[in-house]
């Protein structure tokens, strides 16, 4: 493994905080998507079958 | 020519472009590009990230913590044009009134302010062993700071209002105004302090050939974070198209029922 | 000034509420606007009145012949009577307020702040603004809520004294408040909800398909 | 214009109008600020212009909801919007009242505050001019803040959010120039740049205000 | 009761609801100080536990409106007041979710912004611990407050003015604790004497604030 | 549980607005009471729900036993209708909300926010909220405002078999929803601003002469 020095503290924490937050970002991002697209086809079956 | 004809003239030209604009054409378009999209993230963020993780040397000044700068300046630099992104954006809504533009002003903001916190909290981390500490009023901090204050806002007022081109006119507002004294504190803040961070003059690739080994990989990552942000700002503008569509028929059931 | 409607199409929320709204008003006229609660009456006058614009249609006048009468009155509380009518006449710049008191009875009420008015007096403040605005066209919204017997008629008389002199009138109201007037009735041209809409907004249209 | 803004003038100087609460929290944060630190003159003296400055700001802030709000729940501004005044008249003469009501009680009486925080002779001076110069920007950031929030329930906390950011260039000019001052240090600069953003936001910002209250009137 | 403190939390983590606007007005009078006073770390160090208190305080007090005013406007609290929960304790479970809302965000937030002010370390933890201790009486006596302001439209700033003269003794003792605490000095009593008020009011303040509602709602 | 009313006395701003109101209402009645705009109706159902204090007389009840139903809704926007319908079931120590749900048939609305409810929804999800009070006398102010004539339909039913399960109601309302009930006009008892107070408040006795 890579040897960072008195700095691997900083090196890591950084890195971990960057990489939690854009993984946070994607897992909102999926959550919304997965949910919008539930919710949207509900209401267009709803249409539909009003429509008949 | 007279002048009608010339703007139709222009109105021709570029009716390619506004076409893709049209909900229904942008969800065809996009959903076809989404996988190159991430194809393109992948091939580039990943292999920037190992390079620039594992096999970059130590820097005199710097020592190993110089592997922050992987994820502090990409994300730095997104922040800021995350932000022009929305400006233009907003304007091409106000102007045009282009509904998926709106939408992607609105869809850019939460990976703006993403970025943004990174940058910060980096940017902090980095300055503890290189500044003994972990926070200073230096300009370019501070006006990192005030962005996210602007990130906050314009998120905020999205959330608060319930008519979605009520709230698309009003954000677009706040946006154009809001850069117009970003830019001044961005002076106003200079002003008031001089500063420890680098300036772009420090910039490592101007350096002897060694920097060229910072270089390349901080331009791949640089990259990957550009490509990253499409993605998810294509998969957050199509989840913002199909609630938009949402509201719609739900405003129409609303009258049905009543 | 003649009022022409053409082929309007009015929204409330982003979506079609009436469509294909087609009629005229000429001075000396007044036209009645009938049509059930939530129907779209409000909507419409304030379309007309150029608060909100058409989703689709002309309509014939600037918003500047227009005296709108909404369902608020916007008197300050704190105000007197006198107070209230002087600055909105100030704001049309018309300035003599004593034909609108005469009109609707308020002379002894001059004084009085219009915190302590009741809702009746409230309302006949409100629709004396309308006569100092010195404008030829009235859009009035349910102008009669909570008026009594001889406060209606106060206000009839207003109405026929302002068509007498050119003027014309469009009144939104349940109520018969025994005007000659015409009657437009709202309730044909109603957007159909479950139907195809006949002007189709941005994210209206047939999306069939595109969210698959 | 003028008919509007004597309106207002009035409607602050009635009973529950308003008047006299912005001069009476800028007092308490004045007040609070040394319970707060402790009370060392010098360290006090070094950040009264600050503080004041600050003071000065949150006062306005708060005053801000009753530019617009209270017209247009009553129906006032619908009103106001098919009168033959442009709304953008409208709304610089409703800064212009906020402005005679809040910022300039509030830059009378700085110098009077400035003597609880124990700053010399000199500061009184430059924190009234600066306050002098600056709170007209205040007040029309400000009713550009409240012309984006009218239509929301309760959007006062939201409206402080937007409103913040953008009082920042004036807070830092205006503060920096009423230290340089206190010190004795040049201070033309920062006083040049506070004047072009009050002259600027003067300029422009009636237009996307009044914008802002057209789309939320609709 | 548990219902009500259900309802509350659930309303204010909705859209609009408010949750996380208290934290950011909290962040931006931490930002806005600095531009205020000016950037020397020495200085800022000094002032931060007093900045920080003025400011939970400030963020505290701009959110004590929605406690019982939306309540009263839809009519809930009409229909509180007859049902079989005693005022009392609504009022009480609705302080508490205010300072859930609010105080406790405010309180463990407080050391980053305490960075932001280069307070040293031994100070972050002071001033954790006065604010966990002082914002539930910020909490309930601001419930007070808003009680007796329930009735009034746009009553916001009129209840910040009744509200902080009873938060200055709360603001000095925590205060002081703070900056003893960061000092290395002694800082018991004042810890005391602020535990002391936070426990009086929430045990006698409910009443008060139940009575002035049923006065208001009559 | 019956509720006597003797020689009440309601005010409202501190004057007397309705005085010496006498009546009776036992359990498996329903009494309707009637009058004019700012008779005095909602201030008398909001003295007998003991939200406030009346000047005189006496009302046999305490208000644990009392639901009532005011003009507004208390719904709040951004809850869900069954959120909305739970939190009063808890409230009153009920918890079963299905039985409200079937008789205001909001079944198919559970899921939506109230703030998408149009008025007359919401008004039915405001009824529906007396069924989970589980209280036996209801106190009701205008309940079928906005309500279109299949739901004061729904709301008569509701009514019946509340009576019928030996509960008893007190509405105030201006139109006949079809219920067998006894009919109390507060007209007679209305205050005479004019002439001396039955009760005298405070500053309302013998101050004559006081000022001169
Ligand atoms: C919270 C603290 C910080 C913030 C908000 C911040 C922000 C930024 C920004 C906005 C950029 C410019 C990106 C661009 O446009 O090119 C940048 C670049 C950079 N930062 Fe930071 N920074 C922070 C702390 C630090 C620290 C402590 C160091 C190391 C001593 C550092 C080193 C650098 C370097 C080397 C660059 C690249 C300079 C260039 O090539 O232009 N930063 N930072
Ligand atoms: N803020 C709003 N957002 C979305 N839709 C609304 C809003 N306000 C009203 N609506 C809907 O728009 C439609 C038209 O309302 P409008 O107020 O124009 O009716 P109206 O004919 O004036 O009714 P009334 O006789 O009750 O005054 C109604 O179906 C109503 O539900
Ligand atoms: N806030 C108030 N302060 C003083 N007087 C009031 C207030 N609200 C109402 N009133 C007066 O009290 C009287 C009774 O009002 P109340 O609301 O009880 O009438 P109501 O019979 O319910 O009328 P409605 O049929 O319109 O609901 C009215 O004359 C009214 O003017
Ligand atoms: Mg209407
Ligand atoms: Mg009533």
């Amino acid at each position: 493994m890579l040897d960072l020095g008195k700095y691997a503290g900083a090196v890591m924490s950084s890195w971990g905080v960057t990489i939690l937050l854009l993984v946070l970002l994607g897992v909102i991002t999926w959550r919304q998507s997965v949910n919008a697209r539930a919710r949207l086809k509900a209401a267009e079956d709803r249409r539909k079958a009003r429509n008949g | 020519m007279t002048n009608a004809q010339r703007t139709k003239q222009a109105d021709d030209r570029w009716n390619w472009l506004w076409e893709w604009a049209n909900p229904v054409k942008f969800m065809a378009l996009s959903g076809k590009v989404l996988p190159f999209a991430a194809a393109i993230a992948a091939l580039t963020l990943v292999p920037g990230v190992i390079w620039g993780f594992f096999f970059t040397p130590e820097a005199d000044k710097f020592g190993s913590s110089v592997k922050i700068i992987y994820v502090h300046v990409p994300t730095a630099m997104m922040a800021i044009n995350i932000w022009v992104m929305m400006l233009v954006a907003s304007l091409i809504w106000i102007v045009r009134r282009h509904q998926v533009s709106a939408l992607a002003a609105k869809a850019a903001a939460l990976i703006g302010m993403v970025m943004t916190l990174a940058a910060l909290f980096t940017g902090a981390i980095w300055g503890e062993p290189m500044w003994g500490t972990y926070w200073a009023w230096d300009p370019r901090l501070t006006s990192f700071l005030i962005l996210f204050l602007f990130y906050l806002g314009y998120m905020a007022l999205w959330g608060a209002i319930e008519n979605p081109d009520t709230a698309a006119d009003l954000t677009a507002v706040l946006c154009i105004v809001g850069s117009v004294f970003a830019l001044l504190s961005r002076y106003a803040v200079n002003f008031w302090n001089q500063g420890l961070h680098q300036g772009a003059s420090l910039s490592l690739d101007k350096q002897e050939n060694v920097s060229d080994v910072y270089w390349f990989p901080l331009v791949l990552t640089l990259v990957g974070f550009v490509a990253l942000f499409v993605l998810l700002l294509l998969i957050r503008t199509r989840t913002e198209v199909r609630l938009r569509r949402l509201h719609a028929l739900e405003t129409r059931e609303r009258m049905i029922d009543a | 000034m003649d009022l022409f409607v053409e082929n309007l199409t009015v929204t409330r929320g982003g979506l079609p509420v009436l469509e294909g709204l087609e009629f005229t008003l000429r001075p000396g006229g007044i036209l009645i606007l009938r049509g059930p609660n939530g129907s779209g009456k409000t909507t419409l006058l304030r379309t007309l009145a150029g608060l909100q614009p058409p989703l689709e249609g002309s309509i014939s006048l600037e918003p500047e012949a227009i005296a709108y009468g909404a369902h608020a009155d916007g008197l300050k509380a704190t105000l007197s009577v006198e107070e209230n009518l002087h600055f909105w006449a100030s704001v049309y710049g018309t300035h003599d307020i004593a034909p609108a008191v005469e009109a609707f009875n308020l002379k002894g009420l001059l004084n009085r702040a219009s915190q302590n008015l009741s809702a009746g007096q409230k309302r006949r403040l409100g629709l004396a603004r309308l006569l100092v605005t010195g404008r030829p066209i009235w859009l009035l919204d349910e102008p009669t809520v909570s008026l009594d017997v001889a406060s209606v008629a106060l206000f009839a008389d207003a109405v026929r004294a302002h068509v007498a002199g050119g003027g014309s009138a469009l009144i939104a109201t349940h109520i018969d408040m025994g005007l000659e007037a015409g009657i437009f009735d709202v309730s044909p041209f109603r957007a159909d909800p479950n139907g195809a809409p006949k002007v189709a907004t941005a994210f209206d249209t047939d999306f069939e398909g595109a969210f698959e | 214009m003028i008919a509007l803004l004597i309106r207002d003038l009035r409607l602050a100087m009635r009973a529950g109008g308003g008047f006299g609460l912005g001069l009476a929290f800028f007092l308490i944060v004045t007040v609070l600020v040394p319970f707060g630190v402790g009370p060392e003159s010098a360290t006090l003296a070094r950040i009264a212009p600050g503080i004041l400055w600050v003071g000065a700001l949150l006062a306005c802030l708060l005053s801000l909801d009753r530019i617009f709000q209270l017209d247009y729940e009553d129906g006032t501004l619908d009103l106001l919007a098919t009168a033959p005044l442009p709304m953008e008249g409208a709304v610089a003469v409703k800064a212009l009242a906020h402005w005679l009501v809040t910022g300039l009680p509030l830059t009378l009486s700085a110098p009077v505050f400035a003597t609880l925080l124990n700053l010399p002779g000199t500061g009184h001076i430059w924190v009234f001019v600066t306050l002098l110069i600056g709170t007209p920007a205040l007040s029309m950031i400000g009713a550009f803040g409240a012309a984006l929030t009218v239509g929301l329930k309760r959007g006062g906390l939201l409206m402080s959010l937007l409103v913040l950011p953008l009082y920042i260039p004036t807070l830092i000019f205006g503060a920096e120039a009423a230290t340089r001052g206190t010190e004795g240090m040049a201070n033309a600069t920062p006083l040049a740049l506070m004047a072009g953003i009050t002259a600027g936001s003067i300029a422009l910002l009636p237009f996307a205000a009044a914008a802002a209250i057209r789309v939320n009137l609709r």
